[in-house]
């Protein structure tokens, strides 16, 4: 039952785009077409929840052993900056042609705030090892449901047209405004 | 003589003619509203209607720049009326006002006017007022209660928010069934809420009206209404004493004002008919989830919002077949 | 690897002046550049939240600026990145400790963005466009003027929302009692809403002025 | 105390060596291969993405110049002269001269010269006036009016006027990306030098008809009488398909040929103002 | 009653010139024969000026395999050969001949019998079909011995034959139909003949019951031939969807009915087919429908190729003061003329005149996105979007959405409700597109 | 068949395959903080084209690269998908046969790698489900 | 500089190095502040919840099943005890309340520590207009549940969540207190457990 409280808390009640405002940087500028928003979403998930799993362990067997917690921004950091590079060297050791593929996501990764931002809090609500992976999942998804949405209306605005005035980030705020609007149709939904 | 392409004939139905239709489909409720709720049923829905269509004229002629917006397209006349008929009746006018305004100047004029807007804007305006007022937008005039006179209406609950207080205060269906209004009174409109989704007949007959005009095509109410009844049919037989049964969630709410008027409402929902078969499962599941589960006693407006936010991708994803798509074996 | 040339343009004549103004209109880090949205949208709830935040982050912008240009002579180029990060994020850590301990209510109310400066774009993009290049002067110049831009801009949303959403104004309630201030303006779609517009009026005044 | 700050400096010692280890072995896999001056180039560039040079996008055309080495029949129309200046600057190379160019709308079949025969209702385009029919005037080569060259200016340079109906080209603002030209279904349009200051002199008619037809849609039509052709002393015109034809590179502006033409289809702009000037000259500044 | 399943529209019928009988117009003082009169390369004039023809000549030779003979349809002198303005405008080389009377070449049989059998091979039916100039006479004018050269590793099964005549106000296949049963039958079993195959289908539209009863009666005479009503709706004649209503087969998409066993040939092609081969005469008349609510006399006109339109319209009563657009063809998918005293050609089917008012388009405004235009369109297209990506120059996503696919019916325009000139748009998509996949092929 | 395409430059031509290198991708194209975004050292990306029969294509020549969608969405599940779902499927596991929670963290990430070593085993059947071609 | 492997692994941890001993530093320096804003805050809210005292409280604070109790004495006369107490039934889950009770169990004051609640709505709780009505009010006759639910506090409009979990909070505080510390007065603690069950078994 936890589990599936912060699953369902993560992914929509609290989505971390439209109700916590993380990661909005990505959320506005590479939302343009579908394709992108979901590989930049699959490329978030995974980095994430890899970055939760090492964070929590430095913390539990690093940081707080040795009174060390206000180096917690430094290591983590650091932790999801190495993590993306590796993950580009893995990747592209075994099928370079995967990598071609998809390669573009990963370094936009690392200056997305909603990497670190999820290691830090899953630090803050003292989840163990597991809730701590699950929740980054569960972010990731809720992350990835949020850019989707938003890049499919703004494919659509693309071809409809809309006003001069509005052209580029006033749009998509405003569309962020009004999806954030109905997702607080959710709110409540896990107490 | 004139050249132009062809086709050089063209069929009757016209964006005017359609909206103006769907105005004539609301004047039911509309008289039904009145009858209930009086003088604050009028006022509501004048001011609405006004705001939002001098907001549109305003509004198109300095932000978007026509040199003659023509506002008798009747959209946003729609607009204003299912707006008023989504607030209490005794909405302060000022709040009224500002709900309009929102719903056109965010939620249609910034996307570029007509036909361009991706949300609802009734439902942008409605669920604008809700969240910024949401004292006055959950205070529900009993109707037939002081009905011509201007002082502070009495007062009670919608049958929606009833259920939800009783379950929050751990009592059971049962225990509730007792102070929950009749199927009838529901059918009727003899309860308390929003001004113009108390009465289902009288939605019922705006919206087979629609139907027989053509404005509307059967996809999206059925699939909607079909779906929440049976999802919260599901949940019934499940446990009977936490979940109640469908008819009441059928007829409690806006549902059948969101499933005919809002939901349908081309603009912002999926173009392709299994598109809106998809658009209005979701708005069923939607709002069953959050009338069950949620904070909010009444989902439908999330719940088509959301679902608005769908659309795109529906359109993506639910192409007509094309002719000639598959090969014959 | 080729050395970057350094091109007589229009940085290297530019004056000091220029350098702090910069950042404050030509180059507002949130309306023009756009970067750093995250806490433009989450703490812009009150006056003093917008102002503190824009402080903090202009506070870390002139730290590691200064140090980033004074070390920036010893920094092998493929490690360049790492060690803005590392300077960066003690230059947070720092802010964030000296905030706990003086400002423990603002602190509390910025709670997590403070350590998120570090992934703040602003901050980095300085570092590499600026402070990699110039001197420590004209680096803290520019990182005060970036700081301030983006204090200005979070202020000023912060400002609308918290009068429209709210009814005060730096939590003086300046609306009559009674009335009903439109709490949206406070919730997360009024953060939206209220960068989107003032974007839109920003791009509006840019056109007519032509800057 | 003191435990903590050593611990910490372990811990950051350890890690500044770790990431220095891993960004060594990063370095080794990937070589870094963008040229900085790319970068550079870039940033002189207008920005537009016009694609007038010929490229995909600025960047691309940066690309090109940096690795060919030289600036030889590479051009930013946006930036012109200064822009290309700049890059040769930076890059240590030279620019060519170029002449500074501008498009050139080669109709006066004005709403007065060329009456309306028939009315078009439909799309805005002349893409498709021209599928459809020979256009309101009934003449087969001339300008359709319905602005399709007005929709592909990035710059806002070219626009219909309303009362002749025919697209003015922005002296200030057209850059010559040829964009326009590419558009018009009836290459009507023509990039050609900008001239002296912004004088220019050309045949404003593209209808190979035989003369006598091309009068009967359009008063100013160039009906291949010849006439410019003799008097021009730089041989700068020519002849072929009963059209008269200007080349801009051997123009010298003496304006001879101007008063000759019996149509007034040869078209002079900014020169001083002259008793002979034609009608259509006027109509096109109006 | 069988139909094609997807969208699909229904205009008003009008087809008041339905109960007029073919009439016969006099012969022009002069003809302007333009050489394409067919889809595919123009064919070569082989007389001069000067020249003295008959009619039922062979005046312009077919140039290639796509393309077709034309033949002089009236006698006299050849004027000139001369680029003449059609009515679109354009200048189209023609043929002008003036006519002295009406000497027909001596090999054409000119006696009313009706000749039944047909004793040629399969392959001289064709080439005698090619040499008469015979073209579809549905609309689309392509050559008629291309389509029945089957090409190599495909093979025919049904002839299909469209009488189906679902444009509004049109009606000379109806009058043929009615008049020329006989004739068009032997046209039928000729031309399945020709192409090998034992069955043939003639699919008619049920709002034209005497028709279909009487196609009925005759087909029970001929071998192999049925005859099917099919339920109202437009576009059933176009030939994807009238395949698919008769013999329930998709055509795929970008390929040619061969590719599903089928051929289809109009009414009219059948009855030409008849008289090319058993009577030798070539391609030089037709049917025209004259027709429109301010025509005096609505009138069904045979007519030799080559007729002013103005000519045409003066039998019928003269074209009325408040004449706003004079079309060629059907009023669904006829092209609006610039000039009305072009010459009609082998395909026009008919002349129709609107008033003013009628021919005034609705006010456009933004597209509502109510998804009409995708539910009525009969390809599974999304007008809508094609004619967007079309205004914004994305070829390249028009081409992704099949815009090729997209038959110009019209019934998207027809029924949006905004007004919006979709075909106009996704005529110019499906023009550029067809343009970068050519270019994209060398 | 949708498809995803990115402009680029051909740099060299072998036999029947053309190295090109991508550009501007359109993720990074839209994202106004590009100029700032230097993290990745490796904005240039190299994909190697099975060039079509009788495609003549030649050093600097400005080609646009496709790659089906599904190709892409293929690509999504492979290189991301999959291993989390190892990695929580290994961390449940972990933790479920009570190992400590330092164990499971290092089993899991073990995992990952397993995973992707031994998707580098099969890379020559993936690499040929992920071509490139130019359009 | 060379991007040698010697030269990056040297200036990276070296400057790594640097950095963590200037951040130990500032950790060592504000450690203090930072724990005295700590203890300030908790100050200030204890005096401000109880009347006037003269011992030190937070000296002797106890914590009691997750709540902690500071007992107040005025002249060795115990004065009150301030009690920090939280509720998870929030609408965005958990705050904390600082409740200052008198000797008989009367409340003194209440402030509110923490709280996540919607601004506008739950957030209200912390104006004086809802949380001063409980001041002076002893629980043994005071029903703390909104009116709704039949009690006597007047709930936030449009918040009754919050204000449900205000009481529940106050209620939690109280319960134990009268356990731990006002042993003598039986006839309250009894009554006060059984509503709290009945509350219980309602939520
Ligand atoms: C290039 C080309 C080749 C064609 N080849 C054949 C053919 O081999 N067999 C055939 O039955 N029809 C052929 N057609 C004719 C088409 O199937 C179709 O009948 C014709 O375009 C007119 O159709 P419509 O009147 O429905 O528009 C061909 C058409 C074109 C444009
Ligand atoms: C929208 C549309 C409607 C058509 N309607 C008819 C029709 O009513 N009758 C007809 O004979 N052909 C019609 N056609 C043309 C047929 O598709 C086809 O070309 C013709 O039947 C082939 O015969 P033909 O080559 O003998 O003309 C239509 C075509 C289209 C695209
Ligand atoms: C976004 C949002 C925030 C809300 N915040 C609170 C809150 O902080 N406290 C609260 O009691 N109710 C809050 N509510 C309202 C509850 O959902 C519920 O409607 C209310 O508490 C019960 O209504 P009542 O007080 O009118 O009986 C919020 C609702 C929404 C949608
Ligand atoms: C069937 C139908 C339903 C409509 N429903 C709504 C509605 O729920 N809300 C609204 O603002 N406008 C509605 N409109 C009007 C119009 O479509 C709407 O204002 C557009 O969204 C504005 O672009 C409706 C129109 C029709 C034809
Ligand atoms: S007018 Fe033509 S050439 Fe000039 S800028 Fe515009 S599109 Fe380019
Ligand atoms: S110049 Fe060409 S493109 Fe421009 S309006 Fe005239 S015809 Fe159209
Ligand atoms: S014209 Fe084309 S797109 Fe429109 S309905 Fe007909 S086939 Fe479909
Ligand atoms: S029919 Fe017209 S208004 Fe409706 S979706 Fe199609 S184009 Fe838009
Ligand atoms: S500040 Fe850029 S993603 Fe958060």
């Amino acid at each position: 039952m936890d589990y599936i409280k912060i699953i369902i808390l993560a992914i929509i009640v609290n989505n971390i785009i439209l109700s916590q405002f993380l990661g909005i940087c990505s959320f506005l500028g590479v939302t343009g077409k579908v394709s992108t928003a979901i590989g930049m979403g699959a490329a978030v998930t995974f980095v994430i929840s890899m970055g939760n799993a090492i964070t929590h362990l430095i913390q539990t067997y690093i940081l707080i052993p040795y009174h060390i917690e206000f180096l917690q921004t430094i290591t983590f950091i650091f932790v999801v900056a190495f993590l993306v590079q590796i993950v580009e060297i893995i990747v592209k050791k075994s099928v370079p042609t995967l990598y071609q593929a998809l390669g573009i996501y990963l370094p936009l990764i690392t200056t997305n705030c909603a990497t670190l931002a999820v290691a830090l809090l899953a630090v803050q609500n003292h989840y163990n090892l597991v809730q701590s992976v699950v929740y980054a999942i569960a972010i990731g998804i809720g992350y990835t449901l949020a850019m989707v949405l938003m890049a499919g209306i703004r494919e659509q605005m693309e071809i409809n047209g809309y006003p001069k005035g509005m052209r580029g980030f006033p749009m998509t705020l405003v569309i962020g405004s009004l999806l954030a609007m109905a997702f607080m149709g959710f709110s409540g939904l896990v107490k | 003589m004139t050249v132009s392409g062809s086709p050089h004939i063209y069929g009757d139905q016209t964006v005017k003619k359609i909206m103006w239709g769907v105005v004539i489909a609301t004047l039911p409720a509309m008289l039904v509203s009145v009858w209930y709720f009086g003088i604050g049923a009028i006022t509501t829905t004048a001011v609405a209607v006004l705001t939002c269509v001098i907001a549109e004229y305003l509004m198109r002629r300095y932000l978007l720049n026509e040199e003659h917006p023509d506002v008798s397209d009747g959209s946003a006349i729609i607009t204003g009326m299912l707006l008023s008929f989504n607030v209490p009746s005794s909405l302060p006018w000022w709040q009224t006002m500002l709900g309009s305004i929102f719903a056109i100047g965010v939620a249609k004029i910034s996307f570029g006017g007509l036909g361009r807007n991706l949300f609802n804007p009734a439902l942008v305006g409605r669920v604008f007022l809700l969240i910024s007022f949401p004292v006055n937008m959950t205070t529900w005039p009993v109707p037939l209660s002081n009905r011509w006179v201007l002082v502070d209406a009495l007062t009670g609950p919608t049958p929606l928010g009833q259920l939800k207080e009783g379950l929050a205060n751990g009592e059971t269906i049962a225990a509730l069934k007792v102070h929950l209004p009749s199927y009838q009174d529901m059918f009727m409109g003899q309860i308390g809420g929003s001004l113009g989704e108390v009465s289902a007949i009288a939605i019922l007959i705006g919206g087979l009206y629609m139907l027989y005009r053509g404005i509307i095509s059967w996809h999206i109410p059925v699939a909607y209404l079909t779906t929440v009844a049976v999802f919260s049919g599901i949940l019934y037989l499940i446990n009977p004493a936490h979940y109640i049964d469908p008819l009441f969630h059928l007829l409690a709410g806006g549902l059948m004002l969101g499933a005919f008027f809002m939901a349908t409402d081309m603009v912002t929902s999926p173009m392709s008919h299994k598109g809106m078969l998809v658009f209005g499962l979701g708005c069923g599941l939607l709002t069953v989830m959050i009338r069950n589960w949620g904070a909010y006693p009444e989902g439908v407006s999330f719940a088509i919002l959301i679902m608005n936010a769908f659309v795109p991708l529906i359109n993506k994803g639910f192409k007509p077949k094309r002719f000639g798509e598959v090969t014959n074996g | 690897m080729l050395k970057p040339i350094l091109r007589p343009g229009k940085e290297e004549s530019m004056s000091n002046l220029k350098h702090f103004t910069n950042g404050i209109i030509k180059e507002n880090p949130t309306f023009v550049l756009v970067l750093g949205t995250c806490p433009v949208l989450a703490i812009t709830t009150t006056g003093f939240n917008g102002f503190g935040m824009g402080m903090a982050t202009a506070m870390v912008l002139v730290l590691s600026n200064i140090f980033i240009s004074i070390l920036k002579n010893y920094i092998p180029d493929k490690v360049r990145i790492a060690v803005f990060i590392t300077i960066i994020a003690t230059c947070v850590s720092v802010v964030e400790l000296v905030m706990k301990a003086f400002t423990p209510d603002l602190y509390k109310a910025l709670g997590i963005f403070i350590p998120l400066i570090v992934v703040n774009c602003l901050v980095l993009g300085r570092a590499e466009a600026f402070a990699q290049k110039k001197g420590v002067f004209a680096s803290a110049l520019d990182g005060l003027g970036m700081g301030i831009g983006f204090t200005i801009s979070l202020t000023l949303i912060s400002i609308v929302r918290e009068i429209l959403g709210n009814g005060s104004f730096f939590t003086i309630p300046i609306i009559p009692a009674g009335a009903h201030p439109m709490l949206l303006f406070i919730l997360p779609p009024g953060a939206f809403l209220t960068f989107g517009l003032l974007f839109a009026v920003m791009n509006a005044l840019k056109r007519k002025f032509k800057i | 105390m003191n435990s903590i700050i050593l611990y910490a400096v372990l811990a950051m010692c350890a890690i500044g060596i770790v990431a220095a280890i891993i960004l060594y072995i990063v370095a080794q896999k990937f070589k870094v291969i963008e040229d900085p001056r790319i970068d550079e180039v870039v940033e002189i560039l207008p920005g537009a993405h016009c694609g007038g040079c010929g490229f995909p996008g600025c960047r691309s055309l940066a690309e090109t110049i940096v690795k060919r080495g030289s600036l030889e029949n590479l051009n930013c129309p946006v930036g012109g002269k200064k822009v290309m200046g700049e890059i040769a600057a930076v890059l240590g190379l030279v620019a060519e001269e170029k002449e500074p160019m501008i498009a050139v709308v080669r109709c006066s079949g004005s709403k007065s010269n060329a009456p309306v025969k028939v009315q078009y209702e439909g799309a805005s385009s002349c893409s498709f006036l021209n599928q459809l029919n020979a256009g309101e005037s009934g003449c087969p080569f001339g300008c359709l009016g319905q602005g399709d060259c007005v929709t592909v200016c990035k710059f806002d340079a070219i626009s219909i006027d309303p009362v002749s109906g025919l697209p003015v080209v922005d002296n200030d603002k057209c850059v010559a990306c040829g964009a326009c030209v590419k558009a018009c279904p009836r290459q009507i349009i023509e990039i050609r030098y900008k001239g002296k200051k912004d004088r220019r002199i050309y045949v404003s008619c593209v209808n190979k008809e035989k003369g006598a037809i091309a009068r009967k849609n359009c008063s100013v039509a160039c009906i291949g009488c010849g006439k410019c052709v003799k008097v021009c002393p730089s041989e700068a015109i020519t002849l072929e398909n009963n059209l008269a034809y200007i080349d801009f590179e051997k123009c010298k502006l003496c304006r001879k040929c101007v008063k000759e033409c019996p149509t007034g289809a040869i078209t002079e702009l900014n020169f001083p103002v002259s008793k002979e000037m034609t009608k259509v000259t006027s109509e096109i500044e109006a | 009653m069988k139909t094609f399943k997807l969208g699909g529209i229904h205009p008003e019928e009008n087809k008041i010139s339905a109960q007029q009988p073919i009439e016969i117009v006099p012969i022009p003082q002069t003809v302007y024969i333009p050489v394409s009169q067919h889809l595919g390369a123009p064919a070569k004039p082989i007389v001069e000026k000067g020249d003295l023809v008959k009619t039922g000549q062979l005046i312009a030779k077919g140039d290639g395999f796509i393309s077709a003979n034309v033949h002089s349809s009236v006698s006299g002198k050849v004027v000139k050969v001369d680029e003449v303005v059609d009515y679109s405008g354009y200048r189209r080389q023609s043929i002008i001949i003036e006519s002295d009377g009406d000497e027909w070449v001596e090999t054409i049989d000119r006696t009313p019998d009706l000749k039944r059998e047909c004793a040629l091979e399969p392959k001289a039916i064709v080439d005698k079909i090619n040499e008469m100039g015979i073209v579809g006479m549905g609309g689309a004018t392509f050559p008629s011995h291309v389509k029945l050269s089957v090409p190599q590793g495909k093979k025919a099964e049904y002839l299909i034959i469209n009488g189906v005549e679902c444009e509004p106000y049109l009606t000379s296949d109806y009058r043929l139909m009615l008049e020329r049963g006989r004739e068009i039958m032997v046209g039928i079993t000729i031309l399945m003949k020709g192409l090998k195959v034992d069955k043939a289908m003639v699919g008619i539209e049920n709002n034209k019951p005497d028709a279909v009863r009487l196609m009925k009666d005759l087909s029970s005479e001929f071998k192999g031939i049925t005859v099917h009503a099919l339920r109202v709706k437009y576009p059933q004649g176009a030939e994807k969807q009238l395949i698919k209503a008769l013999v329930n087969r998709e055509v795929p998409s970008g390929k040619l009915p061969i590719e599903v066993g089928c051929v289809v040939q109009n009414v009219g092609t059948a009855f030409a087919v008849y008289e090319a081969v058993q009577k030798n005469k070539p391609l030089f008349e037709r049917i025209v429908t004259v027709s429109g609510k301010t025509v005096k006399k609505p009138s069904n006109l045979l007519a030799r190729v080559g007729t002013s339109i103005n000519d045409l319209i003066v039998v019928a009563g003269g074209l009325p003061e408040d004449t706003g657009k004079v079309i060629s063809g059907g009023p669904m998918m006829g092209r609006a003329l610039s000039n009305t005293g072009a010459p009609i050609t082998k395909g026009t089917s008919g002349i129709l005149v609107m008033s003013e008012k009628e021919s005034k388009r609705k006010k456009t405004m933004n597209c509502i996105r109510c998804g009409r235009c995708l539910n009525v369109c009969a390809m599974g297209l999304e007008p809508f979007l094609l004619a967007n990506l079309s205004e914004n120059q994305s070829w390249e996503e028009a081409e992704a959405e099949h815009i090729l696919d997209c038959m110009e019916c019209g019934s998207c325009q027809y029924t949006c409700p905004s007004g919006r000139p979709l075909l106009d748009y996704i005529r110019v998509g499906k023009n550029k597109v067809a343009q970068i996949i050519r270019t994209r092929k060398n | 068949m949708d498809e995803v395409s990115h402009m680029g430059v051909v740099e060299k031509v072998e036999g029947d395959k053309a190295t090109v290198r991508i550009t501007s991708f359109s993720a990074c194209s839209a994202c106004k903080s590009k100029e700032f975004c230097t993290m990745s050292e490796m904005k240039e990306k190299f994909v190697e084209v099975q060039l079509k029969e009788n495609q003549e294509v030649k050093d600097g020549d400005n080609v646009n690269v496709v790659i089906a969608q599904k190709q892409g969405d293929m690509a999504v599940i492979l290189a991301y998908a999959i291993p989390i779902i190892i990695f929580i499927g290994l961390l449940i596991g972990a933790t479920a046969l009570h190992t400590s929670e330092l164990m499971a963290g290092i089993i899991a990430l073990a995992g990952i790698g397993a995973y992707f070593l031994i998707l580098r085993l099969f890379k020559n059947k993936i690499e040929g489900k992920f071509m490139f071609y130019i359009k | 500089m060379e991007s040698t492997l010697k030269n990056m692994i040297l200036s990276l941890s070296l400057i790594s190095m640097a950095m963590a001993a200037g951040l130990g530093y500032v950790y060592v320096l504000t450690k203090g502040p930072i724990e005295e804003a700590d203890k300030a805050k908790e100050v200030s809210a204890v005096t401000e919840v109880l009347p006037h005292f003269d011992n030190d409280p937070i000296k002797q604070k106890k914590e009691i099943e997750g709540l902690t109790f500071y007992p107040a004495t005025n002249g060795g006369q115990l004065v009150g005890c301030a009690v920090k107490t939280y509720t998870t039934k929030g609408f965005s889950g958990r705050f904390d309340l600082m409740v200052g009770f008198k000797p008989d169990g009367t409340i003194h004051k209440v402030v509110v520590l923490e709280q996540k609640e919607t601004p506008g709505l739950g957030a209200k709780m912390n104006d004086p207009k809802f949380r001063d009505q409980f001041m002076g009010k002893n629980l043994a006759t005071y029903k703390l549940k909104v009116k709704k639910d039949g009690g006597d506090v007047d709930a936030i409009s449009a918040a009754t969540i919050s204000s449900r979990a205000f009481c529940d909070g106050i209620q939690k505080a109280y319960d134990l207190y009268m356990k731990n510390f006002v042993k003598s007065n039986s006839m309250a603690s009894v009554k006060a457990d059984s509503t709290a069950g009945k509350g219980g078994k309602h939520e």
